[in-house]
């Protein structure tokens, strides 16, 4: 791997001040577990890494008194399958944090850094977007907060201007008959990068007879997570009993843009989106029905 | 628990003590703990950390090499490039894996004029540390002509494909054609009237097959060590398959004789037939010469693994056979076009031969092709070309039985051969366990159990691999205290120590604890064939127990003259010797046959009875229709290990072998641009099975003894990885109706299957 | 070269000091410094789990981890699983016992995950095994002996109270 | 005399025949006789006296390591097949 200096901050204002007077050659270190892979296969360079995990309140799950979570940037995927709200009020997101990567992968990774690396197959983004979650962002001239479907600008490109740092993720408390839910698509059962990805998120009224509002995202299947407004506009107000899944899917691929890679091919993904996008709204329905129900605390397998 | 040894023999087996029995292998508790060193965990005093610099492009005439800039960086040692080979003759040898022409062999370690596949090597540096080797690297300049890469079997077949070696003329068994080609060479192996045989048929199935390169998939990458000394000795270590093959190439490209070099084995993070051929270990030699005779270390990245060691080949195929309508086989025809990588010898043989093998039949013709492609220099993986060629035939064969309302069982034991049958090649068959095989599933309790639910479908298929023998050497030590030093050089890849000791102990009559194995180096242990072919337990083994024979021999001889009677009356009874009223222990008696001398015995054994291989297997697997996703619920693998000498450690090469078809025929493949540049030099986009992808994978062992073997051994290594491509392909069209051609039978290969057969579009 | 820093922390056990570079992984140190080959190196980008250690009680890829990241915390390595007594760890008895290993490279980086899943489901089905192991690649069993050789652990340990734990940390 | 089998793409130089009678008290010595009847094929098997790379001897159904060395009674039967490798 090429030479750096590492620099270990205690304080975000450490970490402002390093990425001030270094600029353009300092790296944030969180998890690692993208950034050192990158760094080792040149895809990234770094004569600076600022490690922020020794930040105390980096590493911090705050349950906010209107029901929300403040999610410290260096909360690792581990630390969150291990938290029961998160797991059981937050549904869309534990699906996306519990799977990425494999248990080891998890003892590092965090939310923050699957986020900040702005791939467009990351698991966890379409969960924060369809959970309305907001960026906290520090800076040289203070904090400012940006909606997570904002986020991302194209493949490993964000909002974020040299000198600013992820603190944290807001994440807002569900409304009442809420239900979301992750699911991605993936050759193996383990170990892999989403061929294709889709959260939905679902809030009910008329006692899980109707949808109040739904929103949909879909990873992998664009140049970064997409939100697909659509769906969302065409579910609101509407009899659940009433909806055309077919229709559902077909709306899902239509938002698709993807491509064929490596990975998997232009035809697969855009019909893969309406796949998982139809399987995650029933989940996310039933969720919402049995939204006193917490999902099961094992593993999903 | 392990599953139940199902003896098929008609003669009551033998009661052995020891063989047959599962002890914990010798090297078990150094693996365990961690102690155990492999290649990369070697360290010398002084030790210099090499790199080598490889191609980007996939073919391309190289211009100029300029090293002056990396030479000149401080804590570089040496630089070197294929200038620094001798120039290799053009001469054909078989070095451990079959024959290969030497100037190819020493092209494929350093690029000399060309470069021919993206991760060719060009350059290796020795430093003072990674970091600064790998600087170097950076510094070294190459200038390239790129030229237009040929990437399958059809571009290269184009009558204005580019030619990857300009010499190459296709040889016609010993005949060369007059214009070059990339065709290396075409074999056949036919009898009987092809067109009559096709003539008589109620049925005819042609399906043409594609297969994609894979690779081995060893855990530990490649790792080398050597060190040159002033006076020109050269010591390697290096984790191999084979240490004298690694010693016989290394003099060949380096024109160093034989005994100039030893070579020292480190223990080996798998092979699979990918640790036969050197890549590392000439470059190290070459670099300590340079480096003051300082050792230099290489070790490969995980992409170097991927995109510059064999893999083996991927594949065109083409299947046409004939039924009559009682579903006996009419006519056999087969087309096989391997690619070998950049330079010739893929296993198209070995596939020709696998062919129909299972299969009595007295018409068939079947054609191989040895392709050249830009694309690393195939070498051998577990039963070369079995796995392409198997699921071709058996895809072809199921769907016959499927036409004729045939039970797919019972369509191979009404063509199944038996001892005296003929090969495509015509070599006749020995005794073989192949009927038994087939009647083993169809009554064990995967077979007989109903495989209910939507979207699932259950596939059987079968194998042949025809084994090997090869050379094997060892001595044994008696020790005064009875127990026995026992040297060899099989690299032990997978608890030959344990499969060898065991043989050892029971042609001694001692306890298995007795037996201490140690793996020697070329100096210490006379010559030994790579541990590959499926001969270390069968021809390792046949040394282990010729060393007990002649051990026990000697002790007898000894006691006689201690005892003063005459040596055909001392006899073996219970764990020691007897004659007449006098009677020892086995450990008394080696005391007393050491006071005067010492005791060792040496042997080598080139034994020719290797007797084949046969497996037959079944798979019940669900395929998801909305993602194309195949899970495999169930899996049982039947296979004739003639004796199981250690039943676990059959089993584990059973299901090794099956876990590895498994990834082969659903999700690995080499992705390559149309660049020729390899896209999934990963383990994260080379996708081998995880645990989560597998269920627990049944075995069945039969036991037909092979008559070859003092113990009925025969190898149980590679015939396992041959069905499974052909088992899933025929699980899948029985579950979804669809029948796949293409391998590997991924997500969206199966997806387009079924699109293809509902009208389906994405777009619509 | 950049300039070297002293990482003290706990290994197996015992506190240790080593000098290294900021860019050496944990990996690197262990095995090029500390001289503890045990931790294998499969891919060097965490997709194999050779080189899976536990840090603070967590698995974790050591090739995925800057060994300066470690400073004052704790580390288990294969090393430090048996006991000083020569005394396997239940986990490597079952799987030289169970036959769970053929070549054995990756065997470590499975014995620590084995133990983490151990340490947090004590008695784990078929299913918890696979999840939890499927971030070690191996290349020879079909991964069925060692999922064996877990479970068996899994139940003796049920069977007796927990006070065989061989671990000194 | 032994009974050879000769290879596919060699029975166009033997007369067109799949398997012929040849006398010979070995490999080397059989190839010597197919070669008075037929001449131009043991260029074919041989070559700088062995065995051309690439190709084997079985004898009686054994693969031979001895090559053009290896013993043949009057009853044997000689296959002339490709070489093959493992892994």
């Amino acid at each position: 791997m090429q030479a750096f200096d590492y620099h270990p901050v205690s304080t975000v204002n450490e970490a402002l001040a390093l990425l001030a007077r270094e600029g353009a050659g300092a790296r944030l270190l969180n998890g690692g577990t993208d950034l050192l892979a990158q760094l080792k296969e040149g895809r990234r360079s770094a004569n600076h890494v600022i490690d922020i995990k020794r930040i105390p309140e980096l590493s911090e799950v705050r349950e906010l008194q209107d029901g929300g979570i403040w999610l410290g940037a260096a909360v690792t995927c581990r630390t969150l399958s291990h938290h029961a709200v998160w797991r059981e009020r937050f549904p869309g997101l534990h699906d996306a944090t519990h799977l990425i990567g494999g248990v080891q992968i998890q003892g590092r990774a965090t939310v923050v850094g699957n986020l900040c690396n702005a791939s467009p197959a990351a698991d966890s983004i379409p969960a924060l977007i369809v959970h309305r979650v907001q960026v906290c962002i520090a800076g040289p001239s203070g904090l400012r907060r940006v909606p997570v479907e904002g986020f991302c600008t194209a493949p490993g490109r964000t909002v974020l201007l040299p000198g600013e740092v992820v603190v944290a993720l807001e994440v807002p408390p569900p409304p009442a008959e809420f239900g979301a839910a992750y699911l991605r698509f993936i050759p193996r059962n383990e170990m892999d990068i989403a061929v294709a990805g889709a959260a939905v998120a679902v809030e009910l009224g008329g006692e899980g007879s109707r949808f109040q509002s739904v929103r949909v995202a879909l990873g992998a299947v664009g140049p970064t997570p997409l939100a697909v407004d659509a769906i969302g506009a065409r579910l609101a107000g509407r009899p659940v009993a009433e909806v055309s899944l077919d229709e559902i899917a077909s709306l899902a691929r239509a938002a698709a843009r993807p491509i064929s890679d490596l990975r998997g091919t232009l035809a697969q993904r855009r019909h893969l989106a309406g796949v998982l996008t139809v399987r995650a709204l029933r989940v996310a329905i039933d969720r919402a029905r049995r939204s006193v129900t917490p999902p099961p605390l094992s593993p999903p397998l | 628990m392990p599953s139940v040894p199902a003896s098929s023999s008609e003669t009551a087996a033998p009661a052995w003590r020891v063989v047959g029995t599962r002890p914990v292998r010798p090297d078990g508790v150094d693996k365990v703990t961690g102690r155990a060193l492999y290649g990369a965990d070697l360290s010398l005093p002084g030790m210099l950390t090499g790199r080598v610099l490889r191609s980007p492009l996939a073919h391309a005439r190289i211009k100029k090499i300029d090293t002056s800039a990396a030479r000149a960086l401080p804590g570089v040692r040496a630089v070197v490039t294929s200038a620094d080979l001798p120039r290799a003759a053009d001469r054909i040898e078989d070095l451990g894996e079959g024959a290969i022409n030497l100037r190819y062999l020493s092209d494929n370690l350093l690029a000399g004029e060309k470069v021919l596949y993206h991760g060719h090597a060009i350059a290796a540096v020795a430093a003072t540390s990674a970091s600064i080797a790998e600087q170097a690297l950076a510094l070294i300049r190459v200038d390239y002509e790129p030229l237009a890469p040929v990437m399958t079997v059809t571009e290269a077949l184009k009558p204005d494909a580019p030619l990857l070696l300009a010499d190459l003329h296709t040889d016609r068994m010993g005949q060369r054609d007059a214009a070059p080609s990339n065709v290396a060479s075409h074999l056949r192996h036919e009898r009987g009237k092809l067109e009559e045989g096709f003539r008589k048929a109620a049925l005819i199935i042609d399906r043409r097959f594609r297969t994609e390169t894979v690779h081995q998939g060893y855990i530990e990458p490649q790792a080398a060590t050597a060190q040159v000394q002033a006076d020109g000795q050269v010591t390697i270590w290096s984790s191999t398959q084979g240490i004298f093959a690694v010693r016989s190439q290394v003099a060949e490209v380096l024109g160093l004789p034989v005994s100039q070099i030893k070579v020292v084995p480190t223990e080996i993070g798998g092979g699979f037939g990918g640790k036969i051929s050197v890549y590392l270990e000439p470059l190290a030699v070459l670099l300590s010469r340079h480096a003051g005779f300082l050792p230099v270390r290489l070790v490969m990245s995980r992409t170097e693994v991927l995109t510059s060691t064999g893999p083996t080949s991927g594949s065109d195929i083409r299947i046409r056979i004939g039924a009559d309508a009682e579903g006996r086989l009419t006519a056999m025809q087969a087309e096989l076009y391997y690619e070998a990588g950049a330079y010739p010898g893929s296993p198209v043989g070995a596939a020709a031969v696998v062919s129909f093998a299972p299969y009595a039949c007295d018409t068939m013709r079947v054609d191989g092709y040895d392709v050249v492609v830009n694309r690393p220099r195939a070498s051998a993986y577990r039963a070369p070309g079995g796995t392409n060629v198997a699921f071709a035939v058996e895809s072809v064969i199921d769907e016959l039985a499927e036409s004729l309302d045939l039970d797919p069982i019972e369509m191979r034991l009404i063509n199944a051969v038996r001892e005296g049958d003929r090969r495509p090649d015509n070599l006749p068959l020995s005794k073989i366990g192949y009927v038994e095989c087939l009647q083993a599933l169809r009554q064990s309790d995967h077979y007989r159990t109903p495989l209910t639910g939507r979207h699932r479908g259950r596939g059987v298929a079968c194998g042949y691999w025809g084994n090997w023998g090869g050379q094997s050497s060892a001595t044994a030590v008696l020790n005064s205290d009875g127990s026995v030093g026992f040297n060899v050089a099989s690299t032990d890849i997978g608890g030959s120590r344990a499969s060898l000791a065991m043989q050892l102990a029971e042609s001694l009559g001692i306890d298995y604890s007795q037996v201490k194995p140690r793996i020697g180096d070329t100096d210490s242990v006379s010559y030994n064939d790579v541990t590959g072919g499926s001969r270390t337990t069968f021809a390792t083994g046949w040394a282990a127990y010729e060393l007990g024979q002649k051990l026990s021999a000697e002790l007898r001889q000894r006691l006689a003259l201690l005892w003063e009677v005459p040596v055909d009356t001392v006899t073996r009874q219970g764990d020691g010797f007897a004659a007449g009223e006098k009677r020892v222990g086995f450990a008394e008696a080696a005391r007393l046959a050491c006071e005067d001398a010492p005791l060792m015995v040496s042997t080598t054994v080139h034994p020719k009875g290797y007797g084949a291989a046969f497996s037959v297997q079944c798979a019940d697997v669900e395929v998801d229709p909305d993602t194309g996703k195949v899970t495999v619920l169930r899996y049982t693998i039947v296979q004739d290990a003639g004796k199981a000498v250690h039943p676990s450690y059959v089993e584990g090469q059973m299901q090794g072998g099956v876990a590895q078809g498994i990834g082969w025929a659903l999700n690995e493949e080499y992705v390559y641009n149309e660049k020729g540049e390899l896209l999934n030099g990963s383990l994260l986009d080379y996708r081998m099975p995880t645990a989560c992808d597998l269920p627990m994978i049944d075995t069945v062992i039969v036991e037909v003894p092979n008559p070859g073997h003092p113990y009925g051994v025969r190898g149980v290594g590679e015939v396992n990885i041959i069905p499974p491509a052909g088992t899933l392909a025929n699980a899948i069209h029985r579950a979804t109706g669809v029948r796949l051609t293409a391998l590997p039978m991924s997500p969206p290969r199966v997806l387009a299957a079924l699109w293809d057969k509902s009208g389906y579009s994405p777009f619509a | 070269m950049r300039k070297k820093s002293v990482l003290e922390f706990t290994l197996n056990g015992e506190t240790r000091a080593v000098l290294c570079e900021p860019q050496q992984t944990l990996l690197e140190v262990l095995r090029d410094e500390l001289r503890l080959t045990g931790t294998k190196e499969g891919c060097s980008n965490g997709n194999c789990g050779a080189c899976n250690v536990l840090l603070d009680g967590v698995l974790v890829n050591s090739c995925l981890i800057l060994a300066l990241e470690v400073q004052g915390r704790t580390l288990l390595t294969v090393e430090g699983l048996a006991r000083s007594d020569g005394t396997l760890h239940p986990l490597q008895q079952a799987f030289l016992d169970h036959a769970a290993l053929q070549c054995g490279i990756c065997t470590p980086g499975f014995l620590l995950s084995a133990k983490a899943l151990l340490d947090e489901h004590p008695l784990p089905t078929e299913s918890q095994v696979r999840f939890w192991l499927a971030g070690n690649l191996c290349r020879c069993t079909g991964y069925d002996k060692i999922v064996r050789a877990v479970l068996d652990v899994a139940r003796t340990q049920a069977a007796q109270p927990p006070s065989v734990s061989a671990t000194p940390v | 005399m032994a009974r050879v089998l000769i290879p596919a793409l060699l029975q166009p130089l033997a007369g067109g025949n799949a398997e012929v009678a040849a006398e010979g008290a070995s490999v080397g010595e059989v190839i010597r006789a197919l070669e008075v009847t037929f001449p131009g094929l043991a260029v074919r098997l041989v070559q700088d006296g062995r065995l051309r790379p690439g190709i084997s001897v079985a004898v009686d159904g054994v693969i031979s390591h001895r090559g053009l060395r290896e013993t043949v009674n009057p009853a044997s039967e000689v296959i002339f097949v490709a070489a093959l490798s493992g892994g």
